[in-house]
């Protein structure tokens, strides 16, 4: 399980490391955490001719608190995303996230963008992402460009990045009032990789009644899955036990979960039911909480 | 000079410094065991799961499975050699000697580099809380409970001494006889 | 692995057969492929790279024999790919069947995986059948309509051979 | 002679090295001009090897040889039978070893095909790309009932079937006793593979030194002596031109015993043949495969009760799966067949077990050995037994145990090591009493389990017994010695992976040379230090090499008081031994140091008596007649999450006797270590082959090894009936942990659900239980 040989560049700039990325082509990679690739090349099932590594480049580092979101930069790691106050105030739902995402070992080397660029159904942060509405910036040799995370993930650790395209920061707006979040996941250990995930942002009017419930499934399909079915069912009714059921239920129509050794479709569909009814009770629990 | 082999890698390993050129490919673990010759960081798995091979960078545990030599180029590693200064061991050792909590050892450097962040950042920690920071180690050997009471131990002893979990408290010499202590 | 399903066509169960076993059809259709030979009337040789996102993209040799071939009705295929990352083999059989003015084609493959792709890849081996298998039918679709669109499709393949 | 020692929680002896960084591993050992190796592996399961073309990666540079099967002449040889079957009346044994690179055939996925030694492990690794093989696929041997029905393609077709062996063992009349029951339970059971996965992977590193024609084999070995005695044949050396060390070893777990693996015969080969040294370092993904494995049975039990519960009989028929090759024979269905009898008085008793060659790799003992299997089908009959009779668990199971008068108690049956399987000694009902009581069994059915269950949770107790027979035969030595620096050298032929050893031999010579442990220094696994033995396993260490080392300390400590008495001058009766040094009673002043007196026994000049033995020195060895019968208690609670499937282990309460207790830390630590095993092979570990032969998790991202997360503290108990098969009366403990962990937990689990489903598989999993409760369990 060692890798084979592949050209090391370490690039002193961002510009620079645009122009190694569009001059070595499809066979050359970035480099960011490395917590998948480096596996994936160990196992030598990835075998880029060239890295690209962003490790150096404090440039995409670090976390911002913007008047409207808060922006990370994409080489923010993990462990700083799950430490930071600043993210704790301001999108609460993603340091609820963080302890899930692997274990602390890979969060103090794992990024923000990496996770995102890299696309894995079963992964926590693009779930998050597309339940927070967040926004990527995406750069190349020819501009930049803003992306809504929906439209990012494009299928199976497939995304709209272009050849010699980068993610280098994340917005993720801010929580309106009276918002509500949660994030659950069933995985057979602390760290796996998970076998249904549910993150969920939950908005209710002055009268309690939900004006939008933004819920996004891991782990059931080629990538993040959004519940439009789910979040349609609550429109504008109580979150009562009964209407939360309900949208829980409803999640089935929104998902095509695969099979594989550790759960079947059918116990996905399951989990995906009862992890969407304990966020949503969750998320509206916190509603209650902070307006009481 | 090819951008495969060649790459030059300057660092510091347990606070000396150490240069060496090496192929872009080689990991940091083979890098500490086979160039420096520290072998007490072990190798399980090679896909980041077992944490055997946990090192500090720049003060942080990382597997070094999944670094680069390359990526180590003027930055700080720690690694197991560097824990008993003096030949005192660390408060951290010192526990997992008293309260058993290694077996074949093979996976306990893992452990230790991975424990030493975490209690300078979290004294005092819960049981829960200790398993969950040591989730991203694999034993094999002891069923964890013991590495739990050590863990307990060494923070217990960094708050009674009034500092910070690992560099508190002083180390017992291992292997100096036996205590009669009871049951742990 | 058993990957089944059913997939309805405009056109002729003839036009949707001449079609189906077209080696420039198959290059372009089937996920990955980038090259497709026939070499003899019921065989076929090519090379295809399965690609799981950025990270990995798995080469292989493959080759198809043909057997138990009854035009334009059905056909079994024996798959056999091979490469530095393990094996894809097994059986597929195709049917058609005529449906109006349409043809429904039902296939059904028994594949084993083996290797690298076995071992480490189970996690995916769903979502990536599942997402080839789609591919392949929107290719193979958008195929079809092409070939509508010209008057005679048939004839536009080039060496189609003599079937056994 | 006091025993101060024994029995008392002495911090570990070999602890510091090992914290420090500083013990020596196989993968550690670094020498001049070392070459590494790797090995091609099949990913076919089954199938005719047509060709392996090697000429590319012989052309690689870095490359420095690459060699298949055919490159190795007249060395290609199957190794070994290790264990010769047991002589049972009508016993069908068909003997297929393992190959050192395959030949015409492959039988399992990563069988090795070639061996590549290159400058780097990473260059071989490239050259294992450069290789082409041809293999035309067979159909792959996966399922037990499927491999025995005619027509079925066959692992080995020189033995014209897929039966490896066949066995049966019984006593009194099953039938007869069938026909007088109350009661008959049967069901089909079924245990599957996993992996031993410890930590470290294997390793073999060996450098040939052409001047003194010596072989040096560093080995993650758990049998060394053998090893040793095998490469010198195979090699046409002499047992003194070889020496095998087996360093310190990071877990073993069963498969480092495993003898002669192909990397052991080719390795050392190699490095004479290349005059250099060679490293071969087993990675985590080859390990899945070229390792040896366990556990997959199926057993159709049943078994005969009277109305009050007390068991007329059991009966039993089970496939075993033995992978494509038997060089370990019967060892673990004899376990299975032998340790199903339990704690209990069965008098009528009738087993057969069939062994399969499958096309999986090889099966050979992983801590427990088939014991898990017998404990399993027993605990779970009689849990079903006393739901039918109405009874309560513990109830039928008192009912049962052979009472404390019963020893020594003969079962008329043969156990692994040809002896009958007799138990030395026991005391069941108190073990059984200190876990009802340390679980709190009555208030938790009366009282918790309720309350809870009103408040819609789902929490279940299991509690199981068993027997484990440890502590077999043929023997191990050891050799003691004073040194003139006083302090004192152990050796002996076994191997350590972790149990402490160094910690509790050095207890025990403690005592009996009166000085203190860290004054002893344990030499294990080096047969330059000591060449006489078999290995660590069965649960052997401290009862076998142990009552060794204790003998050799007791003949040293004769040799210390004639010694002593002639020079002092007193009757040895009035001499004792204290902090190193001898003693004259009354007189303490008078005093020799240890470490003067060695010198003493080894003069440059003068005469000796004759008969005298220099040195204060002394070997034993030690061989019990027949092994030991350790038991005990397990006792857990779950909560089951009806929703997830999610099952939490809440308490887990072990009551454990294994005779004589050296160090209680030592045995704590093997005991809860061997739960976390065994909870792992319950619910988290299972190799998932597909019916093709090929394994669909060989990672430890799908291999799920418990975490801290997932093993409880386990709360531990001892009840103490030494042995009388040994001097110190001890029986083993290393195994114990992980043989009921799973019978406790099907038990627990079902007990949460309420009876909804029976539990007659292990592993489980969430998923599997979410299939068993099927549409009863609509969220």
């Amino acid at each position: 399980m060692k890798p084979p040989v592949f050209d090391y560049f370490r690039p002193a700039s961002v510009d620079e490391a645009l122009a190694l990325l569009a001059e070595h082509g499809a066979d050359a990679k970035a480099l960011a955490g490395g917590q998948s690739l480096v596996p994936a090349m160990n196992f030598r099932l990835a075998q880029p001719a060239a890295l690209v590594d962003l490790n150096g480049l404090d440039e995409l580092a670090g976390i911002g608190d913007g008047p409207a979101a808060l922006r990370l930069g994409a080489m923010t790691r993990h462990c700083a995303v799950e430490r930071s106050a600043v993210v704790a105030k301001r999108a609460p739902l993603l340091t609820e996230t963080m302890p899930y995402v692997a274990h602390p070992q890979i969060r103090n080397r794992g990024t923000v963008g990496g996770s995102l660029a890299h696309a894995d159904p079963a992964a926590e942060l693009p779930a998050v992402m597309v339940a927070s509405s967040a926004r990527f910036l995406l750069r190349s040799r020819s501009g930049e460009r803003w992306i809504d995370a929906e439209r990012f993930f494009t299928g199976l650790f497939a995304t709209a990045l272009e050849p010699g395209e980068l993610v280098t920061a994340v917005e993720v707006p801010a929580l309106a009032p009276r918002t509500g979040w949660a994030f659950e996941e069933m995985s057979r250990r602390h760290g796996d990789y998970a076998l249904v995930g549910v993150a969920c942002l939950v908005t209710l009017d002055a009268a309690g009644r939900c004006v939008t419930a933004r819920i996004a499934l891991l782990s059931v399909g080629e990538g993040p899955v959004l519940a439009p079915s789910a979040t349609a069912a609550l429109a504008g009714v109580q979150p009562t036990p009964d209407a939360l059921r309900a949208a829980a239920e409803a999640v089935n129509a929104d998902i095509d979960p695969p099979s594989d050794i550790h759960a079947s479709a059918a116990f996905r569909r399951r989990l995906a039911t009862v992890l969407t009814r304990r966020a949503l009770t969750r998320a509206c629990e916190r509603i209650a909480t902070s307006a009481s | 000079m090819s951008v495969q082999a060649g790459h030059v890698v300057s660092l510091t390993v347990n606070g000396s410094p150490a240069t060496r050129t090496v192929e872009s490919r080689l990991l940091l673990s083979d890098f500490l065991r086979h160039e420096l010759g520290l072998t007490g960081t072990h190798v399980g798995c090679e896909h980041g799961v077992c944490g055997a091979c946990t090192v500090l960078l720049d003060g942080e545990a990382v597997r070094s499975c999944l670094l680069f030599a390359v990526q180590a180029d003027g930055h700080a590693v720690e690694t197991v050699e560097g824990l008993a200064a003096g030949g005192e061991l660390h408060p951290i050792q010192a526990a997992f000697h008293e309260t058993h909590a290694l077996q074949c050892g093979f996976c306990t450097p893992g452990f230790l580099m991975t424990l030493v962040p975490y209690l300078r950042e979290h004294p005092a920690p819960t049981e829960q809380e200790i398993r969950e920071a040591l989730s991203g180690n694999l034993c094999r050997c002891t069923g964890y409970k013991n590495i739990v009471d050590a863990v307990a131990l060494a923070a217990r002893r960094g708050a009674a001494a009034g500092r910070h979990g690992a560099e508190a408290a002083p180390a017992r010499r291992g292997g100096s006889g036996a205590s009669r202590r009871g049951a742990a | 692995m058993i990957v089944q399903g059913e997939y309805t066509f405009p056109g002729t169960r003839e036009a949707i057969w001449e079609l189906l076993l077209d080696p420039a059809v198959i290059a372009r259709t089937m996920p990955g492929t980038e090259e497709m030979v026939r070499v003899a009337p019921d065989r076929y040789e090519g090379r295809m790279r399965v690609g799981v996102g950025a990270i990995t993209a798995a080469e292989f040799t493959v080759s198809v024999q043909l057997a138990d071939v009854v035009p334009p009705e059905r056909y079994t295929m024996q798959i056999d790919g091979r490469g530095r990352f393990g094996f894809t083999r097994g059986t597929a059989q195709v049917r058609l069947a005529a449906d109006g003015a349409g043809t429904v084609m039902r296939f059904e493959a028994d594949l084993q995986v083996g290797g690298k792709i076995a071992a480490v890849g189970q996690r995916l081996l769903d979502s990536v059948s599942k997402l080839m298998t789609r591919q392949g039918l929107e290719s193979l679709s958008k195929e079809v309509n092409r070939r509508l669109a010209s008057a005679d499709p048939g004839s536009r393949s080039p060496n189609p051979g003599p079937l056994p | 002679m006091t025993a101060r020692w024994l029995g008392e929680r002495v911090p570990r002896l070999e602890d510091t090295k090992l914290l420090t960084g500083r013990a020596l591993f196989t993968d550690d050992v670094d020498l001049p001009g070392m070459l590494h190796a790797a090995f091609l592996r099949s990913d076919d399961a089954h199938g005719v090897l047509r060709s392996v073309d090697v000429e590319a990666a012989r052309r690689r540079p870095g490359v420095v040889a690459v060699w298949t099967a055919a490159d190795l002449g007249e060395y290609w040889k199957p190794g070994p039978a290790l264990v010769p079957p047991p002589p049972i009346a009508g016993l069908v044994f068909n003997s297929a070893t393992q190959v050192p690179l395959a030949r015409e055939k492959v039988r399992h996925v990563g069988e090795p095909l070639a061996l590549v030694v290159a400058v780097s492990r990473y260059v071989a690794e490239d050259a294992l790309d450069d290789i082409v093989v041809d293999v035309e696929p067979l159909p792959a041997v996966t399922d037990l009932e499927a491999a025995l029905a005619p027509g079925a393609p066959l692992v080995h077709e020189a033995l014209g079937g897929n039966v490896a062996a066949r066995a049966r063992q019984s006593k009194g009349d099953y039938a007869a006793a069938r026909g007088r029951a109350h009661k008959v339970i049967a069901r089909r059971f079924r245990y599957d593979r996993g992996a031993a996965a410890a930590i470290e992977n294997r390793g073999v590193v060996a450098a040939w030194d052409a001047k003194t024609e010596e072989l040096t084999v560093w080995d993650t070995t758990q049998a060394p002596i053998p090893i040793r005695n095998g490469l010198a044949a195979m090699l046409g050396l002499g047992e003194s031109q070889v020496r095998v060390v087996a360093p310190f070893i990071g877990g073993g777990f069963g498969p480092k015993i495993m003898m002669f693996y192909p990397e052991e015969v080719l390795i050392p080969w190699a490095a004479m043949r290349l005059g250099r040294p060679v490293k071969w370092i087993e990675d985590r993904q080859e390990n899945f495969y070229a390792t040896t494995q366990e556990r997959l049975q199926i057993h159709d039990a049943e078994l005969a009760v009277a109305k009050d519960g007390t068991i007329l009989g059991v009966k039993d028929r089970f496939l075993f799966d033995t992978g494509a090759y038997d060089p370990y024979g019967l060892t673990i269905p004899i376990n299975s067949q032998c340790t199903l009898l339990g704690p209990y008085a069965v008098p009528n008793y009738d087993s057969e077990f069939t062994a399969v060659f499958t096309n999986r790799p090889i099966v050979t003992p992983v801590r427990g050995a088939g014991r898990q299997h017998g404990v399993f089908v027993m605990e779970r009959l009689l849990d079903l037994a006393a739901k039918e009779l109405g009874m309560d668990r513990v109830a039928i199971r008192r009912r049962n145990f052979l009472p404390p008068d019963a020893f020594p108690h003969d079962h008329e049956i043969l156990f692994q090591d040809f002896a009958p399987l007799t138990y030395d000694s026991g005391d069941y009902g108190p073990a059984m009493d200190r876990a009802v009581d340390a679980i709190g069994y009555e208030r938790f059915l009366r009282e918790e389990q309720p309350a809870l269950r009103r408040a819609g949770r789902h929490v279940g107790l299991g509690i199981v017994s068993y027997i484990e027979g440890t502590g077999i035969g043929p023997y191990e030595g050891a050799r003691v010695t004073i040194e003139p620096s006083g302090s004192v050298r152990v050796a002996t032929g076994v191997g350590t992976q972790g149990q402490g050893h160094f910690t509790t031999f050095a207890q025990l010579v403690s005592d009996v040379l009166g000085m203190d442990p860290s004054k002893v220094q344990v030499i294990t696994g080096d047969t330059r230090e000591f060449g006489w033995g078999t290995g660590t396993f069965a649960s052997r260490g401290a009862v076998v090499a142990g009552n060794a080392v204790h003998e050799a300390a007791i003949r040293v400590r004769k040799k210390v008081l004639k010694l002593a008495s002639e020079v002092l001058g007193v009757d040895a009766g009035e001499l004792f031994l204290e902090c190193g040094s001898v003693h004259v009673k009354g007189a303490p002043e008078r005093s020799l140091r240890l470490g003067d007196l060695a010198r003493k026994a080894n003069p440059l000049r003068g005469g000796v008596a004759p008969g005298t033995e220099p040195g204060l020195e002394a070997t034993a060895y030690f061989g019990p007649e027949r092994g030991n019968a350790a038991n005990g208690v397990h006792a857990m609670i779950v909560e089951v999450d009806r929703e997830t499937c999610e099952v939490r282990i809440r308490r887990y309460v072990v009551v454990h006797d294994c005779g004589t207790v050296i160090n209680p830390t030592v045995v704590e630590g093997q005991v809860q270590g061997g739960v976390a095993m065994g909870i792992g092979n319950a619910f988290y570990e299972q190799l998932v082959w597909d019916e093709n032969g090929q394994l669909m998790n060989a990672s430890f991202m799908d291999y799920l090894l418990p975490t801290a997360l997932d093993v409880p503290a386990v709360e531990m108990r001892h009840t103490v009936t030494p042995s009388p098969l040994n001097p110190l009366g001890a029986k083993g403990v290393g195994e114990a942990g992980a043989i009921p962990a799973a019978a406790a937990f099907a038990q627990a689990v079902e007990d949460a659900l309420e009876g909804e489903i029976e539990v007659l598989e292990i592993p489980l999993s969430p998923n599997r239980l979410f299939d068993l409760l099927g549409s009863r369990s609509r969220p």
